[in-house]
């Protein structure tokens, strides 16, 4: 199985109306380059998954900026001010998912479980409409699912075989996403031969990477 | 032939290049020797990691299989914690699972962790990959020393999971499971579906073209 | 003295050799500054690290604190995912958080994330910190710039976390809020209880002994 | 913070009555140490969390052979017959727990959540007495955390600081116990100073540990 693409294989992977998750943490950590082919693309009414919209030239705010993009689940908006002002124009639906929950219903998403209780937003407006449960005496939400149609991951290296390794605080959403999508892609700076990442230092394992292309700056 | 390995002989025909595997302990662990040529898959084993291989050489510090025993690593495996190994399993990252069976009845449900009274060992992973695994087959004599059929309408002995069975291949047949029915899809060579109804305790329909078989 | 070095320094007092700290953006980031000799704390950031520190040569690639901008690592720092870094933070393995805040109220509530109508950026981990970090300092300004209290009975904003602050302290006072009060611990060299009462929109107790600010 | 201690001071950490989580996978990532300690301390009425209760003289097997463990919560016991013969003389109760939702309910434990919604036990024996919910559909078993007085960890290598690699399999579940407990006591090969273990390899953070002690064989 050769998992090594070239990038004009990488725009046709994507459709209309695809859910996408993205790995990143204002712009660090996210694959400039699949974004790229995705702006250039012109698929549209996407929603995106992810820690933030970054700002207006970074991570996946072009996206947001090119109207590609009809909702967003995210923690944080606050750097990118295009995407609040398509959220006040109507042109964009957000939902902010405090970070730590948005982790955990994304490893729920990718490891076949129902949903979790956590104790974040009880008591806030996080809570509205979903199902509160006391365990110990401490209040609890259900917080559930999520998963894309696919997933687009920056890793520093990765081996023919698809093993990943992230580079310092780029790890952060990357190798939880690498779970939760049908077809999980992956921008790598560094392609090397099977056997040269030691098994222990495995970030990603390859069962879970469908296609490698390689940075265009690397 | 031996039955356990028509057995393995017959699973290794369902596994396709690039799958991803979890075998169970005993029989299903004979499967890799039967892959056709040209089929390479991944075993996954749930202690920990991806790319189980045989043991080559002397046995190397901490690389053994779910059983504790001494084992080899593929090239390109990948090491992680037990909740990440479930992550995968029950996540649908795992093709195929292949396990032993106690039971197996037409509602697709599996007993194969317990005789009440009599043996408790314990689940361990194996309801999980039962409930996690996109693909059940089940690896199992036909009958039990005694002769009674594993086969049946429903388990008499407690369930590992409900309803995830979808394959199982004994010496003698080979049923898949839907919509509540056993269909049976082959025979073994020499062995007449009314030596396969002799030995069932369920009705079974018949597949369209009952075929003998494949043990290359 | 600014104010904000005065809130920066006394929060600084609070923190214990060993401890694990994530602290927000803004003010929060002033307090390593002053931290008193001899003690070390470990620095969380929830984008992925333990060991966070100041930025020293050329940035590192990856290497960026949860606002996205270059920083550096200390001696013996750890990386790892989103997933495991909210887990340091929600179970309880982060010590303290110090953050910003628009609010906060006699029941120990925060609201620091949100203006409805104005300002909508998002709660980020804040809700994660102040649900789980293990003691909940707010260090934030006594008055907005229009001169409105930001202490008061109940919250009017948006709550980033209900009932989960322990320590408030403004370049005026320190209160602690146990029980459903505010409780004055001490006030800023040169101010009188009575400015801040006039300043705060609770009523509050009185500690058994109500000192001054300590700003070494 | 000096948490480099010796053999000596590790038995009186120890008091009857305790929950003690450990590492290993029929014995391998166990430390063979501290359980030597514990066996030798005679403290009682121990429950033991971890995934199997290995063979009689492997992993924490000595702890069950030698009567000071009064509960075990593990996924395995068929491995060691001492187990299964104390469980049925009424000397020892086993909560038999499927491997997947125990490392799940431990990992609630230690990241302060309330439980977590799974498919492993539906229409089996292990749903007896639990909440059972439907997500989309499916049915899942609300499993719920399990927490620790203390986690005996083995690792292969650990910088003074704490930081800590496993290797190869004997990583399991040691690395998910150090979230749950109190106290975190940890046996390793090889100690390293500050800085010698790569921060993109670590595989627990220091500040997860509290006590560290050095392998005897080493």
């Amino acid at each position: 199985m050769n998992k090594i693409v070239q990038w004009p294989e990488i725009g046709p992977l994507f459709r209309d109306g695809m859910t996408v998750m993205f790995g990143g943490f204002m712009g660090v950590g996210t694959p400039l380059g699949i974004v790229a082919v995705l702006r250039e693309s012109r698929v549209g009414q996407l929603t995106l998954i992810g820690n933030d919209t970054a700002m207006p030239e970074a991570g996946v705010g072009p996206l947001v900026a090119s109207g590609q993009v009809s909702r967003v689940i995210v923690s944080h908006i606050g750097t990118n001010p295009a995407t609040g002002k398509k959220m006040i124009a109507g042109e964009l639906d957000v939902d902010l998912v405090p970070q730590g929950t948005l982790i955990e219903r994304i490893r729920c998403g990718g490891s076949g479980l129902g949903g979790v209780l956590t104790p974040t937003g009880v008591g806030t407006v996080v809570e509205e409409g979903k199902t509160k449960m006391a365990v110990g005496g401490k209040e609890y939400l259900l917080e559930l699912p999520l998963r894309a149609d696919i997933a687009i991951i920056k890793a520093k290296r990765a081996d023919r075989a698809g093993n990943l390794v992230y580079e310092r605080a780029a790890r952060n959403f990357n190798p939880v996403i690498a779970f939760a999508a049908d077809l999980v892609i992956v921008e790598v700076d560094e392609l090397v031969e099977v056997g040269e990442i030691d098994p222990d230092m495995v970030m990603t394992p390859a069962a879970l990477v469908d296609k490698i292309v390689l940075s265009q700056g690397a | 032939m031996e039955a356990k390995e028509i057995i393995a002989r017959r699973v290794a025909q369902e596994l396709k290049e690039g799958y991803v595997v979890n075998l169970g302990i005993g029989l299903p662990t004979m499967v890799p020797r039967f892959l056709p040529k040209g089929v390479n898959i991944t075993l996954q084993s749930e202690n920990g990691f991806l790319g189980l291989g045989p043991l080559e050489g002397e046995p190397m510090p901490g690389v053994v299989n779910a059983g504790g025993v001494p084992c080899g690593l593929a090239p390109g495996a990948a090491m992680f914690d037990s909740a990440t190994s479930f992550a995968l399993i029950r996540g649908g990252h795992v093709d195929v699972t292949v396990l032993g069976g106690l039971q197996v009845d037409e509602e697709g449900s599996l007993a194969n962790w317990m005789v009440p009274g009599k043996m408790v060992p314990g689940m361990g992973g194996a309801m999980d990959l039962v409930s996690g695994a996109r693909k059940v087959i089940v690896a199992m004599e036909h009958c039990t020393k005694e002769g009674e059929t594993r086969i049946l309408e429903r388990c008499s002995l407690p369930l590992t999971a409900k309803s995830r069975v979808s394959l199982v291949v004994t010496e003698l047949a080979v049923f898949s499971i839907s919509h509540g029915e056993f269909v049976l899809l082959e025979t073994a060579p020499g062995i007449s579906v009314e030596t396969v109804r002799e030995k069932t305790g369920a009705r079974f329909a018949m597949a369209d073209k009952v075929g003998e078989m494949a043990l290359a």
